[in-house]
């Protein structure tokens, strides 16, 4: 099959905050160099930086400290996290923060005196999220994308990723092959520098929050190069997202938190609340909290019609309801459903993979030429992601990342040459469904999503995820069997959505092997078989890779660098 | 006609438009008629004679309704550009087509 | 900055044309009770410095604006550009203006 | 089984194309997005078209139904459908790539051209300003900010079709919020683009980009805004000039 070469000095995979802060450091750092943004969707229309609402966690409101933003990452993460990537996350936020507003132009919400408005988030002993208004990601994605226009950087829109390709020896990342969605052609960019920044996306259960367009490609093409992936267990799920049937995409989207924190009733099918009975702080307890009640009592089977249970909200007054959160209220109403007088089923939702590729503070991996950074990168968070700290982790070490490949690619004169045999063996197995008997991939896709939720989901136990580990295999048997209709490469979604099922499939076992490896109850993973959080100083985290086709996962001491259990870098604490 | 011109102020767009453009292509006429003075006032009764006839009442009702409309729409839009934003752009083109009515049949009313 | 000086004549001549306008609207239904004749029309006009003035004005804004205007429709629903639509709208204009005038010197007679 | 719909999509490329009807059960819970999912999942696997967020956020999934252009995830079936008939088209004034979906390139080559990209002076070592919240200049940024780029205001734009250098709606409202922002310094050189001869003085506040944005913004008062901006700096101008 063939394939066009085009040559760029700095690549990068994802226009999320990650993808678009790499390529406007890395212009600014060394204007002479060529960078290449390729995309799965438009430019800074896809990938989840857009969707974020809550805000932007950041220590700079007085009396607030780097410190105490840092302790609490560290203990949300029940301290798995690699405190050198917290500690240079919290540090880079104010300066990242401030470019957001100085140099792109970022609105962020002010209070009456002209200073920048923090708010409170879940899980934080400050109140240190800045934002805009509840559509912060829209603001920062927006700033972010023009300023790319403007600077004219070499755009491939609707290119996706698929598959990292080294050089002959291994040594070095040679560039990245994708498909032109709009073309259905194949093309090898070969690349001085490479960031990944394709944003993971846990879009492998029943219930997710993230874009149609992520799909982890990323991670598993991390996965097939050998590189390791750590604290891939670690699936954060948002206890309230909208269940409206099978058959919509509004299932699964984000109700936002602030009306439980406003007080909200979670009802089960029979009407009645049931919180007061998993927690003292009832609907105000923590995200995992409230999932795993939630997931409970879906379990037990006192759902509602759609199988979840409902938000209530009248009794606050739907007019309150309707002031305060008019956004959500006005969401709801598009999709048919009354947010502020009735009741709308919800249901908890796969939000955030905490887990990610092994990276270095400076977002570097175990192989030369290749960066990664944002959701794709592990480490920050550790067991489990603070409200806030999502978009402050992309933005910060998008940066970085592009600093980082600016240099290195700035003082090499030449381009590695790509392992070719790779190239055409990634070629044959993106064209497998042209060559296969048509077959149901939806049928594939809803199995894949019931395997994931029911095995793999909220609650795990060693059985549940034997089970659908022997599922997943079989998928993936299934999958390699079934054909496309059309064999049109142009522009055809069905082809992208094999290929998602693919990567999905991929990272579902590394998902469900290192789940079953973490044999205690931490953060996000939950082990009704092992429910003790084990102790924290000996704390390990997982790392899977795929080592001759196998996948093996094994457990690495988490080195307390900068503080350890028990301490705290805080005078009072 | 396309929907999404199927919209109020879209209407009072066209309704501008095609009134400039009715009065743009009457005003050569108009000016022909009063430039028959020239040849002296009996030209020119010759000609507004014409205008007892019931069908030129009519048409003359509909030149008064197109410079009444177009006048009150061009006082909405100098409205809408130069004063502060106001959301009632919907009433205001309803009551410009309205009182481009009234003036039209205020002059109907006299002229017979 | 064409169209900026184009819209800016426009709504100037617009602004101006509007007081006169009113006026014609209400000379126009206070004039037609009975039925218009010349000698009615002219005995206002004929020799009137006010009316000369208005008549004038009018002419001179009309035409600037109504050309301006009809450039627009010219552009925009007949695709028309460049030169042609350049001397076609000073073929307007002119026309207008002349047409216009005449009709002044008509009504009012030479100052 | 359930009720159903008459879907006529449009089928075709950038050389033309044509409407391919199919029905479609109808759902208690069912976006026009959803619809067009149903199809390409299980009517017709080589139908294409775009989204991402599914919640308005992104602004990608924006379509013609029954003529006049939406954000597909956030439009329920029941809100728009007429005589269980629903016409589904690509964006207007847009080119086509393949079906229902288009080439937005234009779109945000326009944006770039109105300046809609901010220009401060002040660095990232540098404190965030102190920005009243109630002066009537932030005010009036912030009423056109919230954008997501889905090019509906400029599909259901004539003046877009009839003079296609226009730089429409969303990147004039853009460069409007621009221009009120005090932390910004390029705004003469912005004017200058808005109110050159492809700017904010084409538009004749025909309204369907308010009457359409999704997100209730305002286009046709930013763009008075420009007019006025620019009325006032034509002014000074030839004050200046004549005056030294
Ligand atoms: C609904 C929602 C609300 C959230 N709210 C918050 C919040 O309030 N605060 C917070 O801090 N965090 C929040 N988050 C998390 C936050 O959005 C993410 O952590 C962060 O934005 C990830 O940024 P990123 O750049 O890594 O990836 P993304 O922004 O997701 O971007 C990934 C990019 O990669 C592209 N891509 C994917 N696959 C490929 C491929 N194969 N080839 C080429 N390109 C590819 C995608 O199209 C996309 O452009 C929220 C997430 C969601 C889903
Ligand atoms: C008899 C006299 C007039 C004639 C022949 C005339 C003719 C026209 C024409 C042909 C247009 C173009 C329409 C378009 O582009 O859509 C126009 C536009 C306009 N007219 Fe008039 N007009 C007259 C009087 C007036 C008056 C008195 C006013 C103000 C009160 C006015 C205000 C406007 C405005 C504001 C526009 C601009 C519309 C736009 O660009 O969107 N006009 N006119
Ligand atoms: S102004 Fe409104 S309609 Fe236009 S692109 Fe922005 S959000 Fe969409
Ligand atoms: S629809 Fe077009 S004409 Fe002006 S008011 Fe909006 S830009
Ligand atoms: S899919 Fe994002 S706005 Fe509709």
């Amino acid at each position: 099959m063939e394939f066009q070469t085009h040559k760029t000095d700095v690549l990068i995979l994802g226009s999320g905050g990650a993808g678009l802060f790499a390529a406007l450091h890395a212009c600014r750092a060394n204007p002479e160099l060529e960078v290449t943004i390729a995309v799965k969707g438009l430019l800074g229309k896809c990938g989840c930086t857009r969707m974020v609402q809550g805000g932007y966690n950041v220590a700079l409101s007085p009396g607030d400290s780097i410190e105490r933003h840092f302790m609490d990452t560290i203990i949300g993460g029940k301290w798995l996290p690699d405190q050198a990537m917290a500690m240079r996350l919290c540090e880079t936020a104010v300066t990242r923060v401030q470019e957001l507003e100085n140099e792109l132009g970022c609105f962020f919400d002010r209070n009456d005196d002209g200073s920048l408005h923090h708010k409170a988030f879940a899980g934080q002993t400050f109140d240190r999220t800045v934002h805009k208004g509840d559509l912060t990601g829209i603001e920062i994605i927006s700033r972010l994308m023009e300023q790319v226009r403007a600077l004219r950087v070499q755009l491939m829109e609707e290119h996706r990723a698929i598959a990292l390709v080294p050089s002959r020896d291994g040594d070095a990342l040679a560039g990245v092959l994708m498909i032109d969605m709009r073309s259905g052609e194949f093309r090898l960019v070969q690349a001085k520098t490479v960031l990944l920044a394709t944003g993971g996306g846990p879009t492998m259960y029943r219930y997710h929050t993230p874009s149609g367009d992520k799909s982890m490609d990323g991670l598993a093409m991390a996965l097939q190069l050998g590189l390791g992936l750590r604290d891939m267990e670690m699936v954060q799920f948002h206890p309230t997202g909208l269940l409206a049937g099978r058959d919509t995409r509004m299932t699964g989207t984000v109700l936002e938190e602030g009306l439980r924190g406003a007080g909200g009733f979670l009802l089960d099918g029979n009407g009645e609340r049931f919180m007061k009975s998993y927690d003292t702080d009832a609907e105000r307890a923590t995200r995992d909290i409230v999932s795993r009640a939630i997931y409970a009592e879906m379990r037990a089977g006192r759902t509602t019609p759609n199988g979840g249970v409902y938000i209530a909200m009248s009794h606050l007054g739907p007019e309150v309801v309707a002031q305060k959160f008019p956004g959500m209220v006005k969401r709801c109403a598009d999709c048919g459903f009354d947010l502020a007088g009735g009741r709308v089923e919800v249901v908890p939702t796969a939000h955030y993979l905490m887990g990610g590729v092994v990276v270095t503070p400076d977002t570097r991996t175990g192989l030369a030429g290749l960066f990664v950074a944002g959701e794709d990168a592990g480490g920050a968070h550790g067991a489990n992601r603070l409200g806030g700290n999502g978009v402050a982790n992309s933005t910060v070490f998008g940066g970085i990342a592009g600093d980082e490949m600016a240099a290195q690619a700035g003082s090499q004169n030449f381009w590695v040459e790509p392992d070719t045999n790779l190239v055409n063996a990634a070629i044959e197995q993106a064209m497998t469904p042209f060559q296969q008997a048509v077959g149901d991939i939806n049928s594939i896709r809803d199995r894949l999503l019931d395997v994931m939720w029911d095995g793999v989901g909220v609650l795990r136990d060693a059985n549940g995820i034997q089970q659908a580990q022997t599922e997943l295999a079989a998928l993936k048997t299934e999958l390699m069997a079934t054909g496309l209709v059309d064999d049109n490469r142009v522009f055809n979604l069905s082809w992208h959505d094999w290929l998602n099922l693919q990567s999905l499939i991929e990272v579902s076992e590394v998902i469900a092997a290192a789940a079953l490896s973490r044999e205690n109850s931490r953060g996000a993973h939950y082990r009704e078989d092992y429910p003790e959080a084990g102790g924290l100083d000996d704390s390990y985290f997982t790392i899977a890779r795929v080592d001759r086709e196998a996948l093996q996962v094994e457990r690495q001491p988490v080195e307390f660098s900068i503080v350890k259990p028990g301490e705290s870098l805080l005078e009072n604490d | 006609m396309k929907a999404h011109r199927k919209q109020s102020l879209y209407m009072a767009f066209l309704l501008h438009r095609l009134s400039g453009l009715g009065l743009a292509l009457f005003l050569p006429f108009h000016f022909y008629v009063l430039g028959l003075a020239l040849k002296g006032n009996a030209a020119l009764d010759r000609f507004l004679h014409w205008s007892e006839l019931p069908l030129v009442k009519f048409a003359e009702f509909g030149l008064v309704f197109l410079l009444a409309l177009h006048f009150f729409g061009g006082l909405r839009l100098l409205a809408l550009e130069n004063l502060p934003w106001s959301n009632r752009q919907k009433n205001y083109a309803a009551v410009a087509l309205a009182a481009a009515f009234f003036v039209a049949c205020g002059y109907l009313l006299r002229a017979i | 900055m064409v169209e900026l000086r184009l819209y800016m004549a426009q709504r100037a001549t617009a602004a101006i044309m509007a007081p006169l306008v009113l006026l014609h609207l209400g000379v126009m239904i206070y004039a037609i009770q009975g039925g218009l004749s010349a000698d009615e029309i002219l005995e206002r006009t004929r020799g009137s410095l006010f009316w000369g003035v208005t008549y004038g004005l009018f002419v001179i804004t009309v035409s600037v604006h109504a050309t301006i205007g009809l450039r627009n429709i010219l552009r925009e629903w007949f695709r028309l550009r460049g030169p042609v639509l350049t001397v076609l709208c000073w073929l307007i204009g002119a026309g207008l203006l002349f047409f216009g005038l005449r009709a002044v010197v008509a009504v009012v007679g030479l100052p | 089984m359930a009720d159903s719909i008459t879907v006529s999509v449009w089928r075709g490329g950038a050389g033309g194309g044509e409407f391919q009807d199919f029905q479609v059960p109808q759902q208690p819970s069912q976006t026009i997005l959803d619809v067009i999912t149903w199809i390409q999942r299980h009517l017709d696997a080589s139908l294409s078209y775009r989204f991402a967020c599914r919640v308005g956020m992104c602004g990608s999934c924006a379509m013609m139904v029954n003529g006049i252009p939406r954000w597909t995830c956030r439009t329920h079936v029941n809100k728009v459908m007429q005589d269980r008939h629903l016409t589904v088209e690509p964006l207007r004034n847009l080119p086509v790539i393949k079906d229902l979906a288009c080439d937005m390139s234009e779109f945000f080559e326009k944006w770039r051209q109105a300046e809609g990209h901010f220009q401060g002076s002040s660095s990232r070592d540098e404190t965030v300003a102190a920005i009243s919240p109630k002066s009537s200049q932030r005010q009036a940024a912030n009423a056109a900010i919230e954008c997501i780029n889905c090019a509906i205001c400029y599909a259901s734009c004539d003046v877009v079709a009839w003079n296609r250098d226009y730089l429409g709606p969303a990147a004039l409202n853009r460069a409007w919020s621009l221009q009120n922002d005090q932390r910004d310094h390029a705004q003469d050189e912005r004017l200058k683009v808005v109110a050159g001869d492809a700017g904010c003085h084409q538009c004749h506040s025909q309204q369907g980009c308010s009457t359409y944005c999704p997100n209730e913004l305002n286009p046709t008062a930013s763009i008075a805004g420009l007019k006025r901006m620019s009325a006032h700096w034509f002014m000074n101008k030839k004050y200046r000039q004549r005056h030294g």
